[in-house]
């Protein structure tokens, strides 16, 4: 009974294979069942064999992975002294380790950590044929069966685009400009998270296929069509808090509605600005007025924002900057005047403002002097000796 | 191959640095600002904004704004005139420029006898930059290209972009050029008003490219063949 | 266009100051038909005036208003000041003393580009109109930072000399005071002893004086102490009123000079070494009457690298500010609103700003602070 | 077929040597029996049995100690001390070391990074509360009278700092120790205004103006003790010698003075004699009191646009010119 069942199993053609991964365990409960002595009696193949060891081996070793961090997590209960229960979320678990063995190491990955098997060791790649040794996947000795039907698949829209285009053509349809596909604020996943998603490694050379294939995809007037199987492979090139994420204004005790934005970074400067609305268009920086900066190229940046949301007179504007020169703590306050200006502004201004570039950060550093060369880009003078 | 291996490793990693083979803090996909008010305007209006409704923006420049009397033209100006990175000198040096222009024109201004010389006068001094740029521009260079060990020089056009670049350049270069003793203000301020007036001698500079062209056209077809 | 554009910008304030209705004449909002300082009164705050060509030419030919004015003069075909309400504050100062009361010194304070010197230059106008002797230093820093020409004292053992300068001063003493002088039949105290041969005898005018200095650059330093002693005889007697009006007055009290002791530029000496030094601290003391002193402090009166503050005390010293004491210290402030509003519609006016697409003076305002001489500069370029 | 199928690499080495005697279940690869093809054994060596045995035997090695405790042992009891972590005493599956991605974490065994950070666990929470609750016996109660700063400060006003240093060296003394420091606040001395002002200029800048506070360090000696005794001894001299009133002190220049005092200064000769202008003989007029305050406000505090602009009112009211 359960020797068929698996069988079964086994034999299941998975022709889509797209993104057929199954978890160790999943994977642990289907051989762990099966009776090695029917291999003596079928003919099966070495390779098969091999596999089937392979995976029980892998299994027993989950398994016990999986034991001891369970006897871990009582453990760990115990030499806190709290109830194991709290231990099931893997947040409480961090927190405690990090009270153990505390590690000031930069990256976060590299410190010390406890968490389930099934996060540790990475996730592999099912059996692609059955017993005998007969593959399921007809492209299987290309040896990525999954890129190549990927790019099997595209090629197979196309063509049905294009069918479908000469179908409309004969109709004598035209493509509605409406339903084009805008593609402008993504672009193609790159080629790490294409191995990721395929469970597969793919040359350069693939990934610049992949992209020429998709490219005419896309490039199709009834691409539309096929918009699920595009999005698979699309990612957005920006995240959407700067306009979502407003932050809702304080009120101070003046009856005043401000906002304070804090890490106001360009170049070497930083600082924090408040936005005070409503407010007759006096600017405090550092205690002092717009005197503090005694370039004009400096004051017309706090100046920029403003104007730009014509905000002059309506707010008042309040900024502690420190480090770096006047041009970089300029810059810091123009940032952290016009974020903190969101919050008083329509949506359709705060947008605008996004065109006009005044809420992305400016991540523009000197350039370091390089060994061997005079300065960050400039080379000695040559001289033959 | 490398580029490709380059820009992946970028997109692994949390926060813009700098990389091997371009050197931009933005990542490619990222695109210049549009930070003056009628420009955006304009691109509402003919509704191309959507095309950047999910693209994200540099920051623009510092020397950016969009006020009233910023000039997209006045502030490249400025660059060409900065030297050693000095921005301040190279801004008071423009603002000196435009000033005794202003002056000049006012009092022609005031000798003008009838309304008519008086409307004729260009007061404005970015408008008199403007001009003169206009009338600097060359519109074809000469080359260099080797051919059987033979130096030629070939007539080609140039883009806009670097015509523009050129007259600038002719008139930085010119108001330098003089005696050491005279400020650059006033003798930019003379260049200015001069090819402002299609005189003068980065005119002239132009014309002597434009005859050079003329002169070479022979060997135009060099520049393909 | 423009036009119309400056008169919305004064219209609103126009009732905050004025009490009588000007004669509806067909005039600029910002300007004033008042050329005469001695009735201008805080209706006309804010507002310009033109001085005549002819006495601008008297007053201030030799120094008295700043260089850059002088170009923005040339170039707006007209000479004008604006009223600031410093000026009208001392005015009405001066028109409420009693003149038998020792004089009362007052001291302008401020930014670097307040107005001080434009505001000194109009009360030397108000000064001229109202008949007042003029003691008018343009820029006292001049002679310790800039000296023409330097010399041991003849008659003073230790001093330095400054000919040149003092003789010119002279000349500009003379320019202003000229009709004044001619008229008056004032006569000097005593018998001035030059040298064996030159001397100028007791009863002399006044001008004569003068002269002499003007001619004998040698003896012009002492001439100038001599005419500082008469001119406080002659007040205190009431033959004549007196109004000294210094620019850069910390620099008598400055710990340094570029005016040197010997020839090789080796021994900086103090302002009191100085002769030129004694008499205008002289005549800025309290003890005459039937005069007034109007003195301005500067930053950049200092030598370079002492400039931390614009306040009288840092900048007098604990010598100067006792000496002065008590004094009527006025702040030169930036524009307010109104007076803003003023100098930029003179500006487009005189076609100065030729930029003035809408919100233009919001930013002006903004990036000048308000600060006169900043807006000036700002404006050069637009 | 598998991605990245080298299993054994996934087991730590030290670990694979401990289970290879005490592991209860038969190793996979025997039980399979190859019997599809017999190879013809033409040297007639022995068969797979020997070739093992052949093999160098393992050491014995007992399991990890982690495997036999009990998840509810006494933690403290275990790990009583600090001590650099040890892998086989820690129940913890912990893990530490910056792999790619895709790859696995080292284990604790035979991991140096986890040797490299500190740890606390011989201070985890029940050991503390239980190490607290041992101290209890030897606590006394706090002293009464004594609960608020204030108290404290008024009952021990002098504050006195000294360090102690543990090192290794053959000496137990470190030369730092000797330092002392006694801290204490100016008000505290109860001294008059002629004694305050000498006490100021003889410490001079041992004195804080902002939190009113006299600081002395002495390190002259070479015991605690004697440097204490001075520190004290410095105190008192000080104090005392600033109550005496020495007779040169009489002899006070103006530029000596510690602050503006109008009365001494030029400003009263210059004001009277102005107010006093042209009026006939003995009728004095004295300048208003508001005046004096300014310009003493004026010369003490500093000059600022508040100052300037009184000094300005009152001159303005004394003159008569408002």
């Amino acid at each position: 009974m359960l020797l068929k069942s698996t069988l079964k199993l086994l034999n299941n053609p998975v022709n889509r294979l797209l993104i057929n991964r199954i978890n160790s365990f999943n994977y642990g409960t289907v051989t762990s069942s099966i009776n090695l002595d029917f291999l003596k009696r079928d003919k099966t193949s070495k390779a098969m064999k091999a596999y089937l060891e392979r995976a029980q081996q892998h299994d027993e070793f989950m398994k016990t992975q999986n034991e001891e961090f369970k006897i871990g997590k009582r453990h760990l209960a115990n030499m806190m002294g709290e109830d194991p229960v709290i231990y099931e979320d893997q947040e409480k678990i961090d927190e405690a380790i990090s009270y153990l063995m505390p590690s000031a190491l930069y990256d976060k990955r590299a410190r010390p950590m406890m968490k389930p098997p099934e996060k540790i060791f990475p996730e592999r790649k099912a059996a692609e044929f059955d017993e005998t040794g007969r593959a399921h996947h007809f492209l299987f000795y290309t040896s990525k069966p999954n890129f190549f039907q990927l790019l099997y698949d595209a090629v197979e829209h196309l063509n049905g685009l294009n069918k479908f285009e000469d179908n409309m053509t004969r109709q004598q349809k035209s493509v509605d400009p409406a339903l084009r596909l805008e593609l402008s604020g993504s672009e193609w996943i790159n080629q790490d998270q294409l191995e990721l998603k395929l469970v597969e490694n793919i040359q350069p050379v693939e990934y610049r296929y992949f992209v020429n294939v998709m490219n005419r995809l896309i490039e199709h007037p009834y691409s539309f069509r096929v918009k699920d199987f595009i999005d698979i492979y699309r990612r957005p090139l920006m995240n959407q808090t700067i306009i979502l994420d407003i932050p809702k204004p304080h009120i101070d005790k003046d009856g005043k509605s401000f906002i304070t934005v804090y890490e106001c970074l360009r170049k070497k400067a930083r600082g924090d600005v408040t936005v005070r609305f409503p407010g007759s268009g006096k600017i405090l920086i550092n205690g002092q007025d717009v005197t503090y900066f005694e370039y004009d190229q400096s004051r017309e940046q706090i100046l920029f924002p403003l104007i730009f949301t014509e905000m002059l007179d309506k707010v008042d504007i309040e900024a502690n900057v420190e480090g770096g020169g006047p041009s970089g703590q300029a810059g810091a306050i123009r940032w952290g005047i016009a974020m903190g200006l969101r919050s008083f502004v329509d949506a359709d201004v705060v947008e605008k403002m996004r065109y006009a570039g005044l809420l992305q950060r400016d991540y523009r550093r000197r350039e370091r002097k390089k060994p061997g060369q005079e300065g960050a880009r400039r080379k000695f003078t040559w001289k033959k000796r | 191959m490398l580029r490709n291996i380059l820009q992946f490793t970028k997109f692994s990693r949390a926060s813009p640095t700098i990389l091997a083979n371009n050197y931009s803090q933005y990542e490619p996909h990222f695109i210049n600002p549009v930070f003056k008010k009628d420009e955006q305007e304009a691109l509402i209006k003919s509704g191309e904004i959507s095309k950047i409704a999910f693209v994200p923006i540099k920051a623009p420049r510092n020397n950016d704004n969009s006020s009233v009397f910023h000039d997209h033209r006045v502030s490249k100006m400025v660059n060409y005139i900065m030297q050693g990175g000095k921005k301040e000198l190279a801004r008071k040096l423009m603002s000196e420029t435009f000033e005794r222009i202003k002056r000049i024109q006012i009092e022609r201004y005031h000798k003008a006898q009838t309304e008519e010389e008086k409307e004729n006068i260009v007061l404005n001094p970015v408008t008199i930059l403007h001009m003169a740029i206009e009338n600097v521009r060359p519109i074809l260079m000469v080359t260099p290209v080797r051919r059987g060990g033979v130096k030629y020089q070939v007539p080609v056009p140039i883009s806009e972009q670097s015509s523009y670049y050129r007259a600038c350049k002719w008139l930085v270069e010119a108001s330098r050029e003089h005696d050491r003793k005279t400020h650059l203000p006033e003798k930019m301020a003379f260049e200015l008003l001069d090819a402002a007036n299609n005189s003068g001698r980065v005119v002239k500079r132009k014309h002597d490219l434009h005859r050079l062209c003329e002169a070479n056209r022979a060997y135009a077809h060099y520049r393909w063949s | 266009m423009l036009l119309r554009r400056s008169s919305r910008l004064i219209k609103p304030h126009i009732g905050l100051y004025s009490t009588v209705v000007e004669p509806k004449l067909n005039v600029d909002e910002f300007r004033t038909i008042e050329d005469n300082p001695v009735n201008h009164s805080k209706q006309h705050i804010g507002k310009y005036y033109k001085i005549d060509d002819g006495l601008k030419r008297k007053l201030f030919s030799q120094g008295g208003l700043p260089k850059k004015y002088e170009k923005q003069i040339k170039t707006f075909n007209e000479a004008c000041l604006m009223v600031r309400p410093q000026a009208i504050e001392i005015m009405e100062y001066i028109n409420r003393t009693d003149f038998s009361k020792p004089v009362v010194r007052y001291l302008l304070y401020g930014e670097r580009g307040a107005g001080k010197t434009m505001t000194m230059a109009h009360l030397a106008h108000y000064g001229h109109e109202n008949g007042f002797c003029l003691v008018h230093v343009p820029y006292a820093p001049d002679w310790y930072k800039r000296p023409k020409e330097f010399g041991p004292s003849a008659t003073h053992e230790g001093m330095v000399d400054l000919p040149l300068d003092a003789a010119s001063w002279l000349i500009h003493f003379k320019s202003q005071n000229n009709d004044l002088l001619t008229k008056s039949e004032v006569g000097i105290s005593k018998t001035y002893d030059w040298s064996k041969r030159e001397q100028t005898t007791a009863g002399s005018k006044l001008i004569e004086l003068v002269d002499h200095g003007i001619n004998r650059a040698k003896y012009a330093s002492d001439v100038i102490a001599a005419l500082m002693d008469e001119i406080k005889i002659a007040s205190t007697a009431g033959k004549i009123k007196t109004m000294v009006l210094i620019d850069g007055y910390n620099s008598f009290f400055n710990e340094q000079t570029r005016v040197f002791s010997d020839t090789r530029k080796k021994h900086p000496v103090t302002p009191d070494k100085v002769t030129l030094t004694q008499p205008f601290i002289n005549i800025t003391n309290f003890d005459w009457c039937n005069g007034v002193c109007v003195l301005s402090v500067d930053i950049f009166g200092m030598l370079g690298w002492e400039r931390e503050s614009y306040l009288p005390r840092y900048l007098l010293g604990k010598e100067g500010f006792e000496h002065l004491d008590p004094f009527v210290p006025i702040k030169m402030d930036k524009y307010d609103e109104r007076q803003f509003d003023s100098c930029i519609s003179y500006y487009v006016n005189r076609k100065w700003i030729q930029n003035t697409a809408q919100g233009f003076d919001k930013e002006l305002k903004f990036l000048s602070n308000s600060n006169p001489y900043k807006l000036m500069e700002l404006c050069n370029s637009v | 077929m598998l991605k990245k199928i080298n299993l054994n690499s996934l087991i730590p080495l030290a670990q694979r040597t401990c289970f290879r005697n005490y592991s209860q279940e038969p190793a996979a690869v025997e039980t399979v029996h190859d019997d599809d093809f017999r190879v013809l054994n033409l040297r007639k060596t022995k068969g797979t049995q020997q070739q093992l045995s052949r093999r160098p035997k393992p050491p014995d090695v007992p399991p990890p100690r982690y495997k036999q405790m009990a998840v509810d042992q006494d933690w403290g009891a275990v790990w009583p001390g600090p001590k650099t972590f040890h892998p086989a005493s820690v129940p913890l599956p912990v893990r530490q070391g910056w792999v790619p991605l895709n790859k696995t974490v080292p284990g604790k065994f035979a991991n140096a990074e986890l040797m490299k950070i500190p740890n606390f666990l011989h201070l985890t929470p029940p050991v503390i509360a239980k190490q607290c609750e041992a101290l209890k016996q030897f606590c006394t109660p706090f002293p009464k009278g004594l609960e608020t700063e204030e108290q404290q400060e008024k009952h021990f006003p002098v504050q006195f700092i000294s360090s102690d240093y543990v090192h290794g060296l053959p000496t137990i003394r470190n030369p730092l120790s000797r330092i002392v420091t006694i801290k204490l606040k100016l008000s505290q001395l109860k001294l008059d205004e002629h004694a305050r002002d000498k006490f100021l200029r003889l410490i001079g800048e041992r004195y804080n103006e902002e939190t009113d506070e006299i600081t002395i360090v002495t390190d002259r000696c070479p015991l605690k003790q004697q440097n204490f005794d001075y520190a004290m001894y410095l105190l008192t001299a000080l104090y005392h010698e600033s109550r005496t009133v020495e007779e040169w002190e009489s002899s006070k220049q103006e530029g000596d003075m510690e602050y503006y005092n109008w009365h001494n200064n030029q400003s009263k000769v210059t004001s009277t004699e102005v107010l006093n202008w042209g009026l006939p003989g003995d009728s004095k007029v004295e300048p208003p009191q508001e005046y004096i305050s300014c310009v003493e406000n004026l010369m003490n505090e500093g000059e600022n646009e508040y100052n300037i602009n009184k000094y300005k009112e009152s001159v303005v009211k004394m003159l008569g010119l408002a």
